[in-house]
Order: C-alpha cells, then sequence, then structure tokens
C-alpha cells in the first residue's frame, strides 16, 4: 500500500517523467545521456543547497543566506589558493568548518533571540555577500593542478555526455541527506520541529541542538555547493549564485516538502531539481523566447507545478476523507 | 507615568532611528541642514524622506499582508510592471492622469491575483507571490520590450521628481496615503479584523469574519501600494525600466516591516512603526552613501546595521531588558486572595 | 546558408544596451538566412554553462555566447571543442586557453575608460578638478575596467582628482541617488566633473543636478561610456559632455568572420577589436539620436 | 540509594510569576510511592503551572524540587524525562506529522548503528498500545487517528517515560467511559509498581475512583490537602471554590416552549454525515449525545455552516434560508461556540476585550467601528454576569485558564444576541463551579426565549438542561428522548443499544 503522505513524491515523480516524455516527444535529442548527463552536472550544486534547504524546510524555516554562502565560498577558496600555498583540500575542509560555523550562528541567533529564520538569514545573506566583495570583487579563477585532476575525472558516454564527479557528489549528497532526515535521529526531530516547535519542546525534543543543527548543516553544505561550484566554474565570484536560494526553495517546493514545515521528502527535491533543470533545458531547446518571455515561462511552469500539486493533493484527501475517515472504527 | 499606548509601541522605532540620524551626522556635520535651493527644499534629511519614499509606500500593503500570517514577494516585480504601463500609457499619448489610473488598476490586478492564490487556491503566500515575482519581471519588459522607456510627460514627471510648496512630491504622498492607510486601519474595525485572522483564521472564520474577502483585499492594498511606488520611480528618473525598477525591493519592504516590530507570524501590527522602519533603512542607506567607504562595504555594513538593530529589538533582549528594568516580583494585588488560614 | 543553426547564449536584459545587442544579433542573423536558437540566461553564469551543454546536445553548427564573467569556462568550451561546434565570444573575453575558442569580438574596456580620461584630461587642460564617479555593479569587470581605463588616463595629472566614488549598480535610479549624495556630500560648487561608468547612470545623475539647481554639462562636466541614444540626445541638448561607443553589433563582425571560417577555413585573428569611438558636442548627435533610437536600447 | 519513607517527589515553596499575575505562591507538593495524587482546583489556579515548572517548560521564581531524595532542578522536558517524570500536558501535545509510532518514541527511538530501527520501533508501539487497549497501526501518522487515539497515545509515552512520577493533566477530558476505565487499570498498574501519579482533572467522581490523595490549588496557593477516603466530595468542593456550592446543577427547565424557529430538512454531507432533519423551538434545548466521533460537533459544524452541506434545507421563523458559511449563519441570529476551543475559538493573541466583541464587530462590517466606551461597557458585563476572571481586560486571551476562556466565549456569541445558540461541549475542561454557573446560563438564555443546540459529552449535563436529546451513532441520528425519558440511563442505552461502542478496537 502507499502510504498517503508518500503522495507528493509520487506527484513530483511522475510530473517530472511525464515532462520528460513530452519534451522528448518534440525534441529526440533531449531523450540521449548527454542531456542527462548535463542535467546532473549543470545542477549540481543546486541540487546540494537544495538538501540542505529541504532539512530547513522541513523545520519549518527558511535559509535565505545559501546563495551568498556559495559565492563568498568560491571567493575565499579562489583567494586562499591564489595568496597562499595550502592544498585545495586543506582549503575545502577549512572552508566547510567555516560556512557549517557560519550556519550554525545564524541557529543559534534564530533561538535563543528568538528572532524569525527569514530575517536573520536574510541579514546573514547580505554578510556573506558582503565578505565575498570584500575578499575580492573581481573574479578570481583558480588554477590549481588538484582542481585539473578534479574536473577530469568523468564518465563519457558513447554520445560525448559526460558525467561529471561533481554530478556523482550532489547525487550522493541526496542519499546521505536522504538517509539521515528518514533514518535518524536527528532527522526525526527535525521532523518534529516542523510539526510544531511547542509540542515538540514538550514532547522533549532538544530544540536549541536541533535547530542550530539544522542551520548548520545548511550552511555546510552551501559551502559543499561553493566548492562544486567552484570546481564547475574554476573560479570565485562575488557575484556568482546571486538568487540562488530563491531556485533552491522552488526546488524544494515542487518536491512536495510544504513550506509549513513537516511533510516533505528529500528525495522529492531532487526531482524538484531535475523540473528545474528540464524547464531551463527546454527552453534552451526551444530557443524562440525572448528574454522576458523566458521569465513569465518559468513564472508560469511554476505555477503550473504548484497548482498540479495542489490539485492531486485535494483530490486524494478528498478521497481519503470518504475512505479512512474513521479508520479507527472499522 | 502614563504614556500612550501609540507611543509607548513605537518608541524603539523612534529610539532607533534618532541613532542611526545620529550615525549619519557623524560621517556628515551639517547632515541636517536644510536649505531652500532652486525652488525646493534640498538637503540630506529631504533626501532620506524622498528615498524612502518607494520603501515606506511598499511596507504600508506589506505590514498588512505580514499581519495576516502572508509575504509579498512580487511587490519589486508590481512596481516595473505599474512604472511600465504608467510610461507606455503616456507614451502612447494619454493624459497622464489616465496613466496613472491604469498602472493603479494593473497594481490592484497584480494584487488580487497574489490574493486569489492565497485565499482561494490556499497556496502558501511565499510561493504564491513568487510565481509573480519570477514572470512579473517578465511582464514589465514586455511591456517596455527590454528598453528604457522613457517619457517626456511633465504631469507624470512631476509625481517622481516634482514639488509641492519646495517638498518633493514622494514624501508628500507616502506620508499621505502612509497616514489614511494607518487611520483607516484604526478608526475603523479594519485593524482588528486584520489581525484576528493573522492570528487563528479558523477562529476568525467561525466568529463570522469573511476572511478570505478581508485576504484579497490586504494583496490588492499591496498591490496598490507596489503600483505607486512603482510610479513614483517611474517618474523620477523619466523612464520605466522593467529590469530595476524596484529590484530586491520586496526585501527591504519586509525588512521595514520587522524592523517596526511587527511579527512575521502575523498578528498585532502597526504600520506607524513600519513606516519609520522604512526610514531607518533609508537612513542607513544614507550613511553607507555619505561615509565615503568603497562600495564594497557597502553589503557588509549594512548587514551589520541592521543586525545590530535586530539584535536589540529581539524578543528575548528586550525581555531581559524588561527584567532588568522590573526586578520585583509584581505586587500581590486585585486578586481576590483566598482564605490562607484554611492551609493550616 | 540557410540550413545553419547557431545558438546564442544572451547573459539577460538588465540595460537598455543589452537589448539593443539583443536585437542588433537577431537582425544580423536574420538577414544572413540563419536559423537562430536564443538563450536568455537571467544573468546566471550557471544558466549560460547549461545554456551551452544544450546547444552542444541539440548539435547547433555554430556558439555565439556574450559571457557574464571572463571565468569558468574551460570545460564548456573543451566539449563545444570535441563536439566540433566553432564558438564566437562577444563583447567580452574569457580566461579560457584561446584555443578553444574561434574568436572573441569585444571592445576593450579598459581602453573605453582611458578615452574618456584622455577626454577629461584634454578638456580640463590643467585646470584643476574634482571628479566624482559612479561605478558600475560591484564586482562586474565592465566596473572594474572601465574604473582602470580612466584612473590609468588621468594620473600623472595632478590636477584631476577622484573625490567621491560609489557604486550605481549601472541603472537610472541609483545613478541618481548615489548623485544626490555626492551634491550634498561634496557641495554641489565642488565638484567639476562626473564620470559615469555607463550612460544610464550619468542620465539619472544629470537629472539630479539639475534638481540641485546646477547646470549639467556646464557646471559639471560629464563623460560616461556606452553612446546610448539618451546620450546622444543629452549632449544635444547641452547636459553632457562626451560619450564612448560600445557599439551593439558585436555580432555582424562575427557572423562574418563564421561565415569565412565555414566556407574556406579561413582562422580569423583571435580578438576582433571594435571601435571605442568618441562622441562629443561636435558630433551631429541628434541625427545620431533618431537612427538609433530604433535599435531597441 | 532509594529510600522507602521518602517522599518520591517534594516540591517546596514553588512560585511562579507572570507579568501582572502571580500563577503560583510558595506552593508545596508531596507525592509519595505508589500514590494517586489528585491536583484540584478552579480554573485558573495555578494547576497546569505547577506541573511545567515541576517539569522544566517554565523556569519557576522560587522553590525547590526533590526527587527520591536528591535535589533535581530539571531545566527542559527533555531534562524531567531523563530524569524519570513522564508528562502528560493539558490539551494533546503530541506531532501529527509523525506516526503513531514515532510519537510514542520520539527522542528514545531503538536504534540500530546509527539508524532508527522502524520495524522495531513499530513492534514496541503497537504491543505497548494493545496494553491500552487499542489495536491500531502505528506506522500511520496520528493525524489520521482520532482524538480519542491521540490522547491515549500521549498516555501511553508518558507512561514508559516514567520511571518515578507519571503526571496527567486533564488526560480524561476528550475520552469515553470505556477508554477512562482502561486508563484507569493502567494506572493502577503503574501504582502498584510504586510509581507516584499526579492526576489532574474537574471530574470529581474520578477522583474519588482512583485517587489516594488530594492537593487543592486556589488563586495559587495551596489551601489543603486531604487523604480522600476521609472527606466528602462536598468537603473537596468547598475547598476549591473557598464557598459553598448550591446542590446538583440543575437548570430550572421550563417546559413552555415556543413556536418552531429553526427546521432542518435532511441536512448533510456524504461521507460525513448522513441527512437529518431537526426542528429546534423558541426556548427549547436540544442536546445532542453520542460517544465520541458520533458526529455531534459535525452537526453543529453543519448548522452553523462551518462545513457546507450537500443536501438538505433549512427554515427560520418559516422562511428559507440558506446557510453556506459562518457569516451566513451569523446573519441569520446564529452562533456556535465550536469544541476546540484553541483552534476554533479563541484568537489567542487578542486582548480579553477584543475576542469578546469580536463577532458583533464582524456582524456590523469593517466600516461602523463599535466606538471604545460601549466596547468596555459590552466587555465589562460579561466578565462580570459570567464572572470571568481576569486581570484586566487588556490581557491576551491565550493567558486565560481554559475555562475562562470558554466564558469569554459565550460572551463573544451571547454579545451579538442570538436566536440560535449552538454549543459543542461547552464544559469540557470547565472547573466544577463554573459548570454550574454555565448550566444555569443555559436555563437563563432558555427563559429568555432563546433557541439551543448543546452537543455534549456529559449525560448528567443534558438531562439536567434539555427538553429533547438527539442520539447519533455512527454520523446517523439514531433517536430521540423527550421530556421525562431523558435519564442518563436512557441515554446510554439508546447510543448503545445494537451494536456495540467499538471505537478503539
Ligand atoms: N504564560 C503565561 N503568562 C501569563 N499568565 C499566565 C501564563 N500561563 C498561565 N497564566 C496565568 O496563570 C494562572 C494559572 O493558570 P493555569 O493554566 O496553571 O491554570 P489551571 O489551574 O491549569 O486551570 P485549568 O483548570 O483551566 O487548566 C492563570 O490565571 C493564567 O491566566
Ligand atoms: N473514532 C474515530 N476515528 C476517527 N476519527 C474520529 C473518531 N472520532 C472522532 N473522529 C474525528 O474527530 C472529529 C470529531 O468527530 P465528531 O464530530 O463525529 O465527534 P463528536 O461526536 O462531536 O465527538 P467529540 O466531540 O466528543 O469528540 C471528526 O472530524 C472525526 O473525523
Ligand atoms: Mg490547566
Ligand atoms: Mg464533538
Amino acid at each position: 500500500m502507499i502510504r498517503s503522505t508518500h503522495l507528493p513524491l509520487i506527484v513530483t515523480l511522475l510530473t517530472f517523467v511525464l515532462a520528460y516524455a513530452l519534451c522528448a516527444s518534440q525534441y529526440p535529442t533531449m531523450l540521449s545521456w548527454r542531456v542527462v548527463a548535463n542535467l546532473l552536472t549543470d545542477n549540481a550544486f543546486l541540487g546540494i543547497v537544495a538538501v540542505g534547504m529541504t532539512f530547513v524546510i522541513l523545520s519549518g524555516g527558511i535559509d535565505l543566506s545559501v546563495g551568498s554562502v556559495i559565492a563568498f565560498t568560491g571567493v575565499f577558496l579562489a583567494v586562499i589558493l591564489r595568496d597562499t600555498s595550502l592544498h585545495p583540500l586543506t582549503a575545502f575542509a577549512l572552508v566547510l568548518v567555516i560556512t557549517t560555523a557560519f550556519g550554525a550562528a545564524m541557529g543559534a541567533t534564530i533561538h535563543y533571540l528568538d528572532m524569525p529564520a527569514f530575517i536573520v538569514t536574510l541579514a546573514g545573506m547580505f554578510l556573506a555577500r558582503g565578505a565575498a566583495y570584500v575578499l575580492s570583487t573581481d573574479s578570481v579563477s583558480i588554477t590549481h593542478e588538484f582542481y585539473d585532476v578534479l574536473q577530469s575525472m568523468y564518465w563519457k558516454t558513447a554520445s560525448g555526455g559526460r558525467f561529471r564527479l561533481i554530478g556523482f557528489v550532489m547525487v550522493l549528497t541526496f542519499i546521505v541527506g536522504a538517509l539521515v532526515a528518514h533514518r535518524t535521529r536527528f532527522g526525526q526531530n527535525v521532523y518534529a520541529l516542523g510539526g510544531g516547535a511547542g509540542a515538540a519542546r514538550l514532547m522533549g525534543v532538544p530544540v536549541a541542538s536541533t535547530t542550530i543543527g539544522i542551520y548548520a548543516v545548511s550552511g555546510g553544505l552551501a559551502g559543499l555547493s561553493g566548492i562544486v561550484f567552484s570546481l564547475y566554474t574554476s573560479a570565485g565570484y562575488s557575484l556568482a549564485t546571486v538568487g540562488v536560494e530563491l531556485d533552491a526553495i522552488a526546488a524544494v517546493v515542487i518536491g512536495g516538502t510544504l513550506l509549513t514545515g513537516g511533510y516533505g521528502f528529500v528525495a522529492g527535491s531532487f526531482f524538484g531539481i531535475l523540473i528545474m533543470g528540464l524547464i531551463q533545458t527546454y527552453i534552451v531547446f526551444d530557443g524562440t523566447l525572448s528574454s522576458w518571455w523566458t521569465k513569465i515561462v518559468i513564472g508560469g511552469l511554476l505555477f503550473a507545478f504548484i497548482l498540479l500539486q495542489k490539485g492531486l493533493t485535494w483530490a486524494s484527501t478528498a478521497r481519503k476523507k470518504a475512505a479512512t475517515g474513521f479508520i479507527a472504527q472499522s | 507615568m502614563t504614556r500612550s499606548p501609540f507611543l509607548k509601541r513605537i518608541t524603539p522605532q523612534l529610539i532607533i532611528l534618532a541613532i542611526v540620524l545620529l550615525l549619519n551626522v557623524l560621517v556628515l556635520p551639517d547632515f541636517f541642514t536644510v536649505k531652500f535651493q532652486n525652488g525646493r527644499l534640498f538637503g540630506n534629511i529631504i533626501d532620506v524622506l524622498n528615498r524612502g519614499a518607494p520603501t515606506a509606500l511598499l511596507c504600508v500593503g506589506m505590514t498588512l499582508v505580514i499581519a495576516t500570517k502572508g509575504i509579498d514577494l512580487s511587490v519589486g516585480a508590481v512596481m516595473a510592471i505599474a512604472g511600465a504601463t504608467a510610461a507606455s500609457l503616456v507614451v502612447e499619448g494619454q493624459h497622464w492622469t489616465t496613466a496613472v489610473m491604469g498602472a493603479l488598476a494593473v497594481g490592484a490586478l497584480c494584487g488580487a491575483w497574489n490574493g486569489i492564490l492565497v485565499a482561494f487556491l490556499r497556496i502558501q503566500p511565499i510561493v504564491a507571490t513568487l510565481v509573480l515575482m519570477v514572470a512579473g519581471r517578465g511582464i514589465a519588459q514586455l511591456i517596455t520590450e527590454g528598453t528604457i522607456l522613457t517619457f517626456l510627460d511633465q504631469g507624470l514627471i512631476h509625481l517622481g521628481a516634482g514639488t509641492v510648496l519646495g517638498i518633493p512630491t514622494p514624501i508628500l504622498i507616502w506620508l499621505s496615503l502612509g497616514s489614511f492607510a494607518a487611520f483607516l486601519v484604526r478608526r475603523t474595525a479594519l485593524g482588528l479584523l486584520i489581525e484576528s485572522i493573522g492570528i487563528n483564521e479558523a477562529s476568525s472564520r467561525l466568529a463570522g469574519i469573511n476572511s478570505r474577502v478581508l485576504l484579497l483585499c490586504v494583496y490588492v492594498v499591496s498591490g496598490i501600494g507596489a503600483a505607486v511606488a512603482g510610479v513614483i520611480v517611474t517618474a523620477d528618473i523619466q523612464g520605466a525600466d522593467a529590469n530595476n525598477a524596484g529590484l530586491w525591493l520586496e526585501l527591504d519592504a519586509i525588512l521595514a516591516v520587522v524592523i517596526g516590530g511587527n511579527s512575521l507570524l502575523g498578528g498585532k501590527f502597526s504600520i506607524v512603526a513600519s513606516l519609520l522602519g522604512a526610514m531607518i533603512i533609508q537612513s542607513v542607506n544614507s550613511v553607507i552613501l555619505l561615509s565615503g567607504m568603497p562600495p564594497e562595504f557597502n553589503l557588509v555594513i549594512k548587514a551589520l546595521l541592521i543586525l545590530a538593530i535586530l539584535v536589540i529589538q529581539s524578543p528575548k533582549v528586550s525581555h531581559i531588558i524588561y527584567i532588568l528594568r522590573a526586578s520585583t516580583p509584581p505586587a500581590k494585588v486585585d486578586r481576590p486572595n483566598p482564605a490562607k488560614e484554611l492551609k493550616r | 546558408a540557410s540550413d545553419l543553426t547557431i545558438g546564442f547564449s544572451q547573459i539577460g536584459s538588465e540595460s537598455g544596451w543589452r537589448a539593443a545587442e539583443t536585437t542588433v544579433t537577431k537582425q544580423e542573423v536574420a538577414a544572413r538566412g540563419i536559423q537562430l536558437k536564443f538563450a536568455d540566461a537571467q544573468q546566471k553564469q550557471e544558466n549560460q554553462i547549461s545554456a551551452l551543454r544544450s546547444f552542444i546536445a541539440q548539435g547547433v553548427d555554430a556558439i555565439l555566447i556574450a559571457p557574464v564573467v571572463a571565468t569558468g569556462w574551460d570545460e564548456v568550451l573543451e566539449e563545444a571543442q570535441d563536439a566540433d561546434i566553432p564558438v564566437i565570444l562577444l563583447d567580452r573575453t574569457v580566461d579560457a586557453p584561446d584555443d578553444l575558442y574561434l574568436t572573441a569580438v569585444t571592445s576593450d574596456l579598459v581602453h573605453e575608460g582611458s578615452v574618456a580620461g584622455q577626454w577629461l584630461v584634454d578638456d580640463m587642460a590643467g585646470a584643476d578638478c574634482r571628479i566624482v564617479e559612479l561605478q558600475g555593479t560591484t564586482g562586474s569587470s565592465p566596473a572594474i575596467d572601465r574604473k582602470t581605463g580612466f584612473e590609468n588616463a588621468i594620473s600623472g595629472h595632478d590636477n584631476l582628482e577622484i573625490v567621491r566614488s560609489q557604486t550605481g549598480d549601472f541603472t537610472r535610479s541609483q545613478g541618481k541617488v548615489v548623485m544626490e549624495s555626492f551634491l550634498k556630500a561634496e557641495g554641489g560648487d565642488n565638484i567639476c566633473a562626473l564620470y559615469a561608468h555607463n550612460d544610464d547612470m550619468a542620465v539619472g545623475a544629470i537629472q539630479a543636478i539639475k534638481e540641485a539647481g546646477l547646470k549639467p554639462g556646464t557646471d559639471i562636466k560629464i563623460v560616461a561610456i556606452d553612446a546610448v541614444p539618451d546620450a546622444h540626445l543629452a549632449i544635444a541638448n547641452s547636459e553632457m559632455n562626451a560619450t564612448i561607443e560600445l557599439t551593439p553589433n558585436m555580432a555582424g563582425p562575427a557572423l562574418d568572420a563564421l561565415a569565412a571560417y565555414l566556407a574556406d577555413g579561413t582562422v580569423p585573428p583571435k580578438w576582433i577589436q571594435t571601435e571605442s569611438r568618441l562622441y562629443t558636442a561636435a558630433d551631429d548627435n541628434q541625427a545620431i539620436y533618431e537612427v538609433k533610437k530604433g535599435l531597441g536600447y | 540509594m532509594t529510600n522507602d519513607s521518602l517522599p518520591m517527589l517534594h516540591a517546596t515553596g514553588i512560585s511562579k510569576f507572570f507579568p501582572g499575575t502571580i500563577a503560583l505562591d510558595d506552593v508545596d507538593l508531596t507525592l509519595h510511592r505508589g500514590e494517586i495524587h489528585a491536583l484540584l482546583g478552579e480554573n485558573g489556579a495555578g494547576k497546569s503551572t505547577l506541573i511545567k515548572c515541576l517539569t522544566g517548560v517554565y523556569r519557576r521564581d522560587g522553590g525547590a524540587i526533590m526527587l527520591d531524595g536528591q535535589t533535581v532542578d530539571p531545566t527542559s522536558t527533555n531534562h524531567s524525562q531523563s530524569l524519570g517524570i513522564g508528562t502528560v500536558y493539558q490539551e494533546v501535545n503530541l506531532l501529527p506529522n509523525l506516526t503513531v509510532a514515532e510519537n510514542l518514541y520520539l527522542g528514545r527511538q531503538p536504534m540500530r548503528g546509527p539508524f532508527v530501527a522502524r520495524r522495531a520501533m513499530n513492534e514496541a508501539a503497537r504491543t505497548s498500545l494493545k496494553g491500552f487497549g487499542i489495536d491500531i497501526d502505528p506506522a500511520q501518522p496520528l493525524s489520521t487517528y482520532s482524538v480519542a487515539v491521540q490522547q491515549v497515545v500521549a498516555i501511553a509515552r508518558a507512561v514508559e517515560m516514567s520511571g518515578k512520577v507519571l503526571i496527567l493533566d486533564e488526560p480524561t477530558a476528550s475520552l469515553d467511559l470505556d477508554e477512562v476505565k482502561l486508563l484507569f487499570s493502567v494506572i493502577r498498574q503503574l501504582k502498584s509498581r510504586g510509581i507516584a501519579i499526579v492526576f489532574i482533572t474537574h471530574f470529581l467522581d474520578q477522583v474519588f475512583d482512583l485517587c489516594d490523595r488530594a492537593t487543592v490549588l486556589r488563586n495559587g496557593q495551596v489551601v489543603g490537602s486531604r487523604v480522600l477516603k476521609d472527606v466528602s466530595q462536598r468537603d473537596i468542593v468547598t475547598l476549591m471554590l473557598g464557598r459553598q456550592l448550591d446542590t446538583a446543577p440543575s437548570a430550572a427547565k421550563s417546559a413552555a416552549v415556543g413556536a418552531p424557529l429553526l427546521q432542518i430538512e435532511s441536512l448533510g454531507k456524504s461521507g460525513m454525515l448522513d441527512p437529518f432533519s431537526l426542528t429546534i423551538r423558541k426556548g427549547e434545548v436540544v442536546g445532542l449525545a453520542g460517544l465520541l466521533g458520533s458526529g455531534r460537533t459535525e452537526t453543529s459544524k453543519l448548522v452553523f455552516g462551518a462545513v457546507r452541506a450537500d443536501s438538505g434545507t433549512m427554515k427560520l421563523n418559516g422562511k428559507d434560508i440558506s446557510v453556506t458559511s459562518p457569516r451566513d449563519a451569523v446573519a441569520h441570529g446564529f452562533a456556535l461556540c465550536p469544541e476546540d476551543r484553541k483552534t476554533e475559538g479563541i484568537i489567542g493573541d487578542l486582548s480579553v476585550r477584543d475576542n469578546i466583541v469580536l463577532a458583533l464587530q464582524a456582524r456590523q462590517g469593517w466600516l461602523r467601528p463599535i466606538p471604545r466606551r460601549k466596547v468596555d461597557e459590552i466587555a465589562e458585563h460579561y466578565v462580570r454576569t459570567l464572572d470571568i476572571r481576569l486581570a484586566n481586560l487588556d490581557v491576551p486571551i491565550r493567558l486565560l485558564s481554559g475555562g475562562n476562556q470558554q466564558k469569554a466565549l459565550l460572551a463573544r456569541w451571547l454579545a451579538t444576541d442570538p436566536d440560535v445558540l449552538i454549543l459543542d461541549e461547552p464544559t469540557r475542561g470547565i472547573d466544577i463551579g463554573a459548570h454550574a454557573e454555565i448550566i444555569a446560563l443555559i436555563g437563563r438564555l432558555q427563559q429568555d426565549g432563546m433557541a439551543l443546540l448543546v452537543a455534549s459529552s456529559e449525560m448528567e449535563e443534558l438531562v439536567a438542561y434539555a427538553n429533547r436529546v438527539i442520539v447519533l451513532r455512527d454520523r446517523k441520528q439514531v433517536g430521540e428522548l423527550v421530556g421525562a425519558d431523558i435519564t442518563s440511563v436512557n441515554i446510554i442505552k439508546a447510543i448503545a443499544a445494537e451494536t456495540r461502542h467499538e471505537a478503539l478496537q
């Protein structure tokens, strides 16, 4: 039996498959390994932040700082690798510590000062972007040979598509994220917070450490995403990834996670990401949309997905009410 | 010591505004100097009032939306659409009043769209308005075809760059609309009803409040406010810049509301405090501009100042202040005390 | 060559100049009977990279790209090379090895800045001048290069001094706002010239100067870059003094080079530099305005 | 080590101040091993606050706690749980989005390596709940089950946590007789294991049935502690109220019923409530009786338009009316005090004053604000006549105790001067004094010619005021009792006829 709570996940999956089929019927070349590989590679950094964002949203919060943290990470790495002789791996570890601590600090502010996540992370967004500017306004390229090694790690398909390392990192992040969310105590606490902070507290959930942990995870994954983005572009640029937080939120929501918290799946966000990527790809394949129609169509498709999801959820709850409204009586 | 509840409510904002203005004076000693020059008042403080107009106009509607537990991310895009509409109408040769009416109508329509998604389709406000935030700028560009649509209609330009009795028109517009809105919600029952649906919509509906229509109206007000702001910025530069008009201004508006001490979780609100919040933000911007620091520091300074303001205002910190001030327990009064002797 | 399909990855439509470049590119492509796949990246590099990958997957015959930033193109350019698809860069070069692209059609941003600086040096002829500068978006390469070029040109001229420099985000309204604060912080009489990294900011600043009761172009000299129609109009009205043209027609030379390359393998030079022409009151700005106004600026 | 003669829990001098109120003033509480201790008091006496201070939800402002001979200072629920104090707080506090098993084991899940052992957890949950007489799939979300089931889950959770002390704050408010019986047998088992149990309720019968000793709070102070077998209910009530309560609750039931006011014709909604017909006359009280989930709440919501009916018609004073929303209903002079005070009744952050005038204001429309003086007059009037206890009219209503909230909600509707007043569980969670007052009030309203529809789980109460009782089962109207036939026994018989109640099996 399919659990009713899995429904949004299934809806998202079906939507993706359906949309892909429609696209492929119009542009047969979309049905190639190359396009699949591109979807994974090009959305790798977005996918990784979306995992963190899923945790945050599941807990009923929001993190607007991730886009800026990615940019900061990139600039930080580029500057460190340019100005010092640190090995990239050391730099990676360093930056992950910094971004995780940054996330944890935001979580602590949210919890201990009782301030809304929206505002705290908004300030965090300004701060991280500002810090990136202060490090370097110019785009700094990264030319370390270790980067070349990492970038040359890919698996090439016959048609010329490349499954790159960063795509695998994203998939791995999703798997680990899903395990943590659905199989560990921490994950359960995240859902508990999303179900109701007051009740969670009365049930003995360690609200402080969970909140701090959630934003630390989000910050750390934004850092990881920044590393991936720096591999993707071999550079650090303080103006990069503006507005990525909104893309990530949209992907998570399309993936069936409720913004009010408590309901959703990490895997859903994966399909959310793929759907967003598909929209981009389709628009490029079409190639006739002007700049403004591109925006309108993206907005329209976003709306269509939300509506579709809403409709399916309505339909299913109506059916559920009729069928199992008094489950305990039978 | 009897202070009116209203004054008490806005005291923190007044204090913070005073502090930030003081910072301005520190970086530019003649900050408060106002001259009458070229037929208009001329001075930094006038600039703060004038440049704060768009945020102030946005935060009137945003305050109401947030009071209902919602949020409106689309206001920046609606500004662009309204500005483009007004500009294209005067370029077509319409009278400027028609153009303004057209822009307001478009703003109301955008608000109604958001309102329908939120109130009737029950889509979460942040996602519902995200749709228009993404698509709206595209719609605005569709109207201007990506160019900056310039015009020379003096009537329209007057709204953004003109003066009345030497006072820049935008100041008069936001002051009058802001105080009208603040007056309206408090002198009618609107404020009570809006707060009520923001705190508990189910209860409010059962108490006979038409919560859906009220929600819709709140988003329409937000749309209209955004349209006025859009007309002002368009008129100010004598051209509709669909790409940049109101870009990221929704965040400033939300910040203003929060600095105004309103909870993002809905409920009790104060429009006046939000307006003060808008002025606080503009004063922060002013410090940054006047300080002469290199622009790469702009964001860091802004982030730190805002963070400081928010921390001072956070409920926990104000609670600690409250406790420090009143460290004595409340006096035992006005409760019919039980016969303590029964205890024995 | 009507069976040719090329992909064009545009940055976005963040300014009038950008819109004009898109319009002109579409016109040039259409004039040659080529099929165009257009992709707007909404100012995001990641969108441009993925657009390029999609173009490759579709098997277009050539790619035009206006890169949003110089860095980060190596990988995707390699993939294009693997697929034998020539790539031509428009209006900005990249940091990648130059065998990865066919040619770059760009202006020299630093040079633009120095033309502006040189104009001011000549115009001042040794007189003291306190300059305020409206920078482009912090971190963008035009802002950085145009600043560098200008500073190079005025260095060694002690009579010229930049007294305030703040970002105006390349937009009219910020140009106006920031100019207002310059006027108050310095006092209108103490500013002798304004250098704006683009015309939009200059046009906004002109309004601020007028509102302060000063005469733009006379009380405060104004020089900016791009030569958009409104700048010509301002020069014609004596409200501005000079602008340096950044032509929106990058696609024309690019398509010519491509045609030659496809026809007989003629390898174009790696850099086709467009002219950075200076316009001043000496030109017939009204006439230029009329011509340019239809280009979608 | 443990010393059997020591009390299990000994709290002394517990004080708690809230801005403007002293919720607890120097309260002592002693719990012995294997004792079931009732904590009694009027609404707002401070019972829940005491519990929250003992379990670390609130920081207390004074006092000391000894647990099993050791001084302890719980700083959070988490902490008190680890000390062996299991608690069910007032109002079910569980997470509807988690499964039953997850709720049961949150924070102490069986683990396999780093991962939660789901299967083991579900198995354990199933077994544990069987001990409470319910057999359900613990892998389903909690929200799919009824409030009663949820209450049992909360109790089961607390029981499993309570190595030393179990605290139950009004656990029986939303349980049926059968479930109460089961709960009591579980509690007695725990008692025999030497656990100290605190039991808070407003049902004195249950107190005398189950408990050994009672501590009575009034206005935040302990007014006495009694061994229950030595005293009578009367003594306890007098101690609680500080005065004598006039005999058993009885409303002056008037038989003089007027003309038909509201005629409901086969109103229903598929999947929710079978169509039913009902006529209510002026000055008549119609009671709705039934078990949990029998459809009483649905009936009242349907009549009030809070749920849109898909069949049926209504006539008011002989004229057809259409009620598709509460707004319509209010316009036609209906009023509904909903069952779930917290989520459907109060507007928590608004002042008591605003809560009282809200419905009246909503009916008048936003353009006609009620003048401040009039508002104060109305609010003060009802605070006086309904004896609502509060510091002042400006306190947010959420800070009031449950009973006082209920009275304020009644005031909200009485202020609209309704013709038809629908009350859903008007006395749930209400103290014995207020209980009597509300019943008396119902009588008065009836005499004033108001028509009332009252859903209640308390038979005696229905017997006291109803002119007619409609019996519901499985969301169907199955019987009607009139006049002298209305007795507790008859109602229970009508409910139980044919099929036995199996809600929890
Ligand atoms: N957070 C709070 N802030 C201010 N006052 C409070 C708060 N919580 C409770 N009170 C007040 O403390 C007093 C005690 O309330 P409490 O909830 O303990 O009563 P109770 O005995 O449990 O009543 P009931 O039987 O209705 O549950 C009440 O007057 C209430 O208004
Ligand atoms: N045994 C049950 N199983 C499933 N759902 C139930 C059960 N009992 C109640 N519910 C749910 O609880 C809500 C209240 O139900 P209903 O109105 O039928 O109860 P009621 O007769 O008013 O009982 P009470 O108000 O005493 O709980 C309904 O939405 C119903 O779906
Ligand atoms: Mg209580
Ligand atoms: Mg009920």
